[in-house]
């Protein structure tokens, strides 16, 4: 709605700070055409389209800020960072297709990767033939960097993940639990990999550190179902003590608003890990009162200096908030560019030899930086939590942060239980 | 598949009652949409294949209506006329020259038409989905408890309106001039035409008929369903299913297969929570092989 | 006499993929090759369509069953690691055959829309079992982690030639198979049932059969189509099964012509450079696609290569030297005017 | 060769075809004529197996073809040409006849070899010229005359060998000249053939010159039946159908 357009072209982005910048550097406008012979490339394959393009176009805009700055800095000894933004449409073959395009006729030097899910395993496929250096942003799926079956050498993720997240809702939960006496449970989640992921993994670790959760049914509405009257029926049969749903977005609202016609959320502790997020939040007509949600991106969260900061610095550019795809991108090519600083190059393999293990001071940090686990090459030590819901600005109160030791035990177990170490 | 659950259900006034008040108004919201696709169908021979984006557009309407205005009613009357009106202007400029063409060109027409629908949305709304109208003010109070069962009253406003709606067109398509010149036109075409009735008028106005049903499905809908592009095609699907079900061109079938479909899915939530789109279309595939021409259609279709 | 025309078919086949493989090697651009490697897989697969559509007269749009069938037992028998890739290509086809030999017997009893739609509806059974059956398909995630792809007969298919010249191989070898189909006596058979399916059944064709075998045959080179898919992103997604894979090959039938043999093929193409093209300046895909669909069934009225045929069969006609209709083509105004 | 045995067959209700016996000899030429709705139509759509008989037996060569499916019933030897003419607008008139005689050869279902005029030719040329048909051979078929169309649809009947063929108003729709060469066809077309022969028209004067023996339909029962001489003389006949000729010859 808001968001500018102009990314979208096949070698945009130097502009505006940067093309001052290559001006100034250079003396006149043309040379950034030439300049970009020697560009630093990095393909985006990415959703611009279609029902969840926002989540992608967030994406593109937290690199472009990153990359703005980067190149009004004079880039690496006058190297630009030239951003190619394609959209894939949501399909994995188109993914597929493009990233092949990317390495074989563009050159890019690093394929930044924000797709979903199932495009992220097509990407991570091509990468792993063609060995070029790979950031993968936005999908939460462990096994995409837990499987060692599936790994590469040079493909990085910056996002959540599934298992982390599990750990923190059901470490949550169970504090509520025996706050407010909840035994019975009940799951609201899509009908497709994330949904069934997060809620087995959530119930799983719940019943880990509270024995006496019981779960009294599942609700598995499709993607995308517009109505939700015959799951809240059912959940209101089974009189659950507490629902727990990874809908998000525009389902999420839907089943927020048809759940209050029915009154489900007087009698029901509700649990959505997706609800606190700037446009959920601001979509839900009336929100009832005390609804739980994990934290996905907050400015309120980690409510510290910087991340208040990032907010304002998005909004004023974007006029709009930030999503979660925004800040894992943000944090993707915060690493890349401090690695690239660091190595001097683009090379793939001294790029991964920077990147592992690396920790960087972030405004996502769960304890102001984050770090690059050399062993899965997957971020950790995001900031992780739940809180309670408010229909205003900051949208989340009585923020209880999650362990991040905690959180590897229960990883670790798992990653045994998968026959992954 | 939990068959004992279904039949617990079945046994339990309160399961009963939640359960068929919930079909009964994902069924009659449903009937809306379809009827319109089944009576275009009727007089024109032609699938709007692009009838679902027409309800998408309704939303949009309704919701555009809404943050100007603040009325619901007047959203939703907004939806309907501007729908209808848009009917229109797809007929006439553009449907209305490939009745001859073949089953190919028609669905290609319409697809492009959700093609391009679902991005001008985009473009005219944002990328991003909208909230849900909300429900008027007269309907904020507690639900009804009825038999055990928690039955919220805008459905009973739903269910009554739809009701209203099927009956009226059940009154136009019988009582009136115009309603059995439709149905005449069903039967025999050549012969409408062989009376002096303007058969252009007659389809624009059916189109128009048709695209508001669609557009008054959308903004009703879109009182408690959040709104965004490409809402429209799992829409379409279901409709599509409707209308083949009750029998093509049949409003009385639409009404009653719609009806089926809302039960199904409602106590198939219970009985075969993973598979109740499947049965949707097991339904269909049943009931076009077994009775070609639907539960209420004329034989030979 | 007989094989003469067959035996130049494939003399212009092996022509093709020399050409085709010189291309290779004198354009370094990997993404012309991709351009080229979607165009046959896409190609093959409208080409198949073309089969019901523009020869029978049959408007299918569940084509993307048999190329999700092929695509998915193909990709499942080489996550197992111990198929080759010839005896995976097999089995998958016959699977996709077998299947369509099924769902065709329902679908042919039904008539135009009807048929349209049950063909669209059994493959949304399909979509909706590969989506649920999770263990087997992944699936909405599909079929990740990719697979081996054991040389054979000296190809070693993850080599970028190696697949290029396959999938060009494998394409031309089916395009002349179906041209031969088409050619056949049992081609003929299909074009007349589609001009006059009653008159069809007075000379003792058995029409339901004919539209069932051919049913069969498209579905099974739509799942050649499928495994070339399949190679091309290591895995298999369940949106190769979704509707809109269906609505792809019919664009492409229009926008190439379904008049013309070779039409469709033209159509994937152009489809792909309008892919191609369209999403690198902007993201409102769908509105320009839509417009170009519009444009052909408004403006132009049929397919580019229906165009070309007629403009040079109308110049041929006035010249006296050829007679009105190739039996290749048809002809597209006596097909309206029928 | 043919017989019909109390055939009957109702419409929902509306009795088209009301338990008919006739008796067609081999080799014959007969007529079958009746007013408007008098279920002649629907009597050669019951012998070719269009429609399924309610009742009765339709006897072929001893066989009862009642219920058998249409193109096993062509398989038997009956061919037959329609009231408009059914063609293949798309195909010219020698692959059309093509076609024709590769179904007759049951070679349609061959998807080896190519589809060739070559070595039909003969068979194909030899049909053109016993309909007229020659000139015609590469114009595509819906481009022929009404007349040639005519022709077409009966070429395709002939090019199965028929032991029986059924005509039904070769002549509809056209001129007084036309009619009569038409009719002079099909009466060449009989004599050559050796087949037998039933057609229905509503020229009397056609009818009455080549018949060897009319049947009269009316409401769907055989109101008489004998040659042309008799029939003429039948007070029935006269009284029922050419009591009003005018009408029922215009139509």
């Amino acid at each position: 709605m808001t968001s500018s357009h102009d990314g979208i072209s096949r070698r945009s982005v130097l502009k505006g700070a940067s093309a001052a910048a290559a001006a100034a550097t250079f003396g006149f406008p043309a040379i950034v055409r030439a300049q970009s012979a020697t560009s630093i490339k990095l393909g985006i394959p990415t959703i611009l389209s279609g029902r969840v393009a926002q989540l992608g176009i967030s994406s593109t805009n937290a690199v472009k800020m990153a990359v703005d700055e980067f190149n009004a800095a004079g880039g690496l000894d006058g190297r630009m960072i030239e951003l190619l933004i394609r959209d894939t449409k949501a399909k994995p073959e188109e993914a597929a297709r493009v990233v092949r395009d990317f390495i074989n006729s563009e050159g890019v030097d690093v394929v930044f990767n924000c797709e979903a899910s199932s495009a992220s395993f097509a990407v991570q496929e091509v990468v792993r033939e063609a060995g070029t250096f790979c950031t993968h942003c936005c999908s939460e799926t462990s096994s995409l960097s837990a499987d060692p079956a599936i790994h590469s050498e040079n493909s990085f993720r910056f996002a959540r993940q599934g298992i982390h997240d599990a750990v923190a809702s059901a470490t949550y939960a169970a504090e509520m639990g025996k706050k407010k006496g909840i035994k019975k449970w009940m799951a609201v989640s899509p009908d497709y990999a994330y949904g069934r992921d997060s809620v087995e993994q959530f119930f799983n670790v719940l019943q880990q550190v509270d024995p006496e959760a019981e779960i009294v049914g599942y609700g598995w509405p499709k993607l995308f179902e517009p109505d939700y009257t015959q799951i809240i029926t059912q959940v209101l049969q089974k009189q659950p003590d507490a629902v727990y749903s990874a809908l998000w977005g525009g389902d999420l609202v839907s089943f927020i608003d048809q759940g209050a016609l029915y009154g489900l959320f007087s009698g029901i502790e509700f649990f959505g890990i997706n609800l606190a997020d700037y446009t959920t939040m601001s979509a839900v007509r009336e929100l009832p009162e005390g609804l739980h949600s994990g934290t996905r991106y907050i400015a309120a969260f980690p409510d510290t200096e910087a991340n208040h900061a990032f907010d304002a610095a998005y909004h004023e550019r974007w006029g709009d908030h930030p999503t979660n795809w925004a800040w894992q991108s943000a944090a993707g090519i915060d690493f890349l560019i401090a690695a690239i600083k660091e190595t001097g190059s683009t090379d793939s393999g001294a790029l991964a030899e920077a990147m592992r293990g690396m920790k960087r001071p972030s405004p996502f940090g769960a304890d102001g930086t984050l770090t690059m686990r050399a062993e899965d090459q997957t971020v950790v030590n995001y900031a992780l939590g739940w809180g309670t819901t408010v229909p205003k600005e900051p949208f989340l109160i009585d923020i209880a942060s999650t362990d991040w030791s905690t959180v590897y035990e229960f990883e670790t177990a798992w990653k045994k239980s998968q026959g992954y170490i | 598949m939990d068959l004992a659950a279904l039949g617990d259900c079945l046994g339990t006034s309160s399961c009963l009652i939640f359960q068929t008040v919930g079909g009964l108004k994902i069924g009659l919201l449903m009937f809306l949409v379809a009827s319109g696709l089944t009576l275009i169908f009727g007089v024109l021979g032609v699938i709007n294949f692009a009838h679902g984006s027409f309800y998408m557009l309704g939303a949009y309407l309704a919701w555009q209506t809404m943050a100007l205005t603040d009325n619901f009613y007047l959203a939703v009357l907004a939806a309907a006329l501007g729908v209808g009106l848009f009917g229109v202007l797809f007929e006439r400029g553009f449907m209305s020259r490939v009745y001859r063409g073949d089953v190919l060109v028609q669905i290609l027409l319409c697809y492009a038409f959700i093609l391009i629908l679902d991005d001008l949305v985009i473009i005219v709304w944002g990328e991003e989905f909208l909230s849900s109208l909300g429900i008027p003010d007269a309907f904020h109070r507690p639900p009804l408890f009825v038999g055990g069962a928690i039955v919220p009253v805008f459905h009973l406003f739903i269910i009554g309106f739809s009701t209203l709606v099927a009956v009226a067109l059940w009154l136009f398509m019988t009582r009136t001039k115009w309603g059995k010149i439709t149905r005449a036109a069903e039967q025999n075409p050549l012969m409408v035409s062989a009376l002096g009735i303007n058969t252009s008028l007659l389809f624009a106005g059916i189109f128009a008929l048709g695209s508001l049903l669609a557009g008054l499905g959308g903004a009703l809908a879109a009182s408690e369903r959040s709104i965004s592009s490409g809402m429209g095609f799992s829409v379409v699907l279901e409709s599509f299913i409707v209308t083949v079900i009750g029998g093509m061109g049949s409003i009385g079938g639409a009404f009653v297969a719609a009806l089926l479909i809302g039960m199904t899915r409602s106590f198939g939530a219970i009985g075969f929570p993973l598979f109740t789109d499947g049965l949707m279309f097991v339904l269909m595939c049943l009931v076009l092989v077994l009775r070609p021409q639907g539960l209420m259609g004329r034989s030979g279709g | 006499m007989k094989h003469e025309t067959f035996l130049k078919d494939v003399a212009i086949g092996i022509g093709v993929v020399l050409l085709l493989a010189l291309l290779f090697q004198v354009i370094t651009d990997p993404g012309i090759h991709d351009l080229i490697i979607k165009t046959c897989i896409f190609g093959l697969f409208a080409l198949s369509l073309n089969l019901l559509v523009g020869y029978l007269g049959l408007v299918a749009f569940g084509h993307a069953t048999g190329f999700a069938t092929g695509a998915y037992v193909f990709g499942l028998l080489m996550q197992t690691g111990t198929w080759t890739i010839p005896a995976a290509m097999g089995v998958a086809v016959v699977a996709a055959a077998a299947l369509a030999a099924v769902i065709g017997a329902f679908c042919i009893r039904a008539r135009e829309i009807y048929f349209a739609f049950l063909t669209l509806a059994f493959q949304m059974i399909l979509y909706s079992a590969i989506i649920s059956f999770v263990s087997l398909t992944g699936g909405d995630q599909g079929l990740m982690g990719g697979y081996p792809k054991p040389p054979f007969l000296g190809i070693d298919l993850s080599r970028p030639f190696d697949y290029y010249l396959f999938v060009c191989g494998v394409t031309v070898i089916c395009v002349i198979l179906l041209r031969q189909v088409i050619q056949s006596p049992f081609g003929y058979a299909l074009r007349m049932i589609r001009d006059n399916h009653e008159r069809s059944y007075f000379l003792g064709i058995q029409v339901k059969l004919y539209q069932w075998i051919a049913f069969v045959i498209a579905s099974a080179l739509a799942a050649v189509s499928g495994v070339m898919m399949s190679l091309f992103v290591t895995g298999a997604f369940p949106n190769f099964a979704y509707w809109s894979m269906s609505a792809e090959p019919l664009f492409m039938i229009l926008l190439g012509g379904m008049q013309t043999f070779l039409g469709p093929l033209l159509g994937a193409f152009i489809l792909q450079l309008l892919n191609d093209l369209v999403t690198e300046h902007t993201r409102y895909y769908g509105l320009v696609l839509g417009l170009v669909i519009l444009f052909f069934i408004l403006g132009l009225r049929r397919g580019l290569l229906d165009v070309v045929w007629d403009k040079v069969s109308d110049r041929r006609r006035k010249a006296g030297t050829v007679r009105p209709a190739s039996p290749v083509t048809g002809d597209a105004e006596a097909r309206e005017r029928s | 060769m043919l017989k019909l045995e109390n055939v009957h067959k109702a419409f929902g209700g509306v009795i088209a075809v009301d338990h008919v016996t006739l008796d067609f000899a081999p080799g014959s030429l007969s007529a079958i004529i009746g007013p408007n709705g008098a279920g002649k139509t629907t009597l050669f759509n019951l012998i070719s197996g269009r429609i399924k008989p309610d009742g009765g037996r339709v006897v072929l060569d001893g066989e009862d073809i009642a219920g058998v499916h249409a193109t096993e019933i062509v398989r038997r030897g009956i061919g037959r040409a329609f009231q408009v003419a059914s063609i293949f607008p798309t195909l010219t008139v020698s692959e059309a006849l093509t076609g024709a005689v590769l179904s007759h050869r049951r070679r349609t279902l061959t998807l080896a070899g190519r589809f060739h005029r070559s070595g039909l030719d003969e068979r194909v040329s030899e049909i053109m010229t016993l309909t007229g048909l020659e000139a015609q051979a590469d114009t595509l078929s819906a481009n022929l005359s009404h007349g040639d169309q005519k022709l077409l649809d009966i070429a395709l009947a002939i090019a199965l060998e028929p032991k029986l063929l059924l005509l039904d108003e070769p002549t509809a729709g056209m001129g007084p000249d036309e009619r009569w060469l038409m009719i002079e066809r099909v009466q060449a077309l009989w004599r050559t053939g050796g087949m037998t022969l039933i057609f229905i028209e509503h020229d009397m004067d056609i009818v009455f010159k080549i018949a060897q023996t009319i049947r009269v339909l009316k409401y769907g029962a055989v109101l008489a039946e004998g040659p042309p001489a008799a029939i003429r003389e039948n007070p029935e006949v006269i009284e029922a159908y050419l009591g009003a000729p005018a009408e029922e010859t215009a139509s």
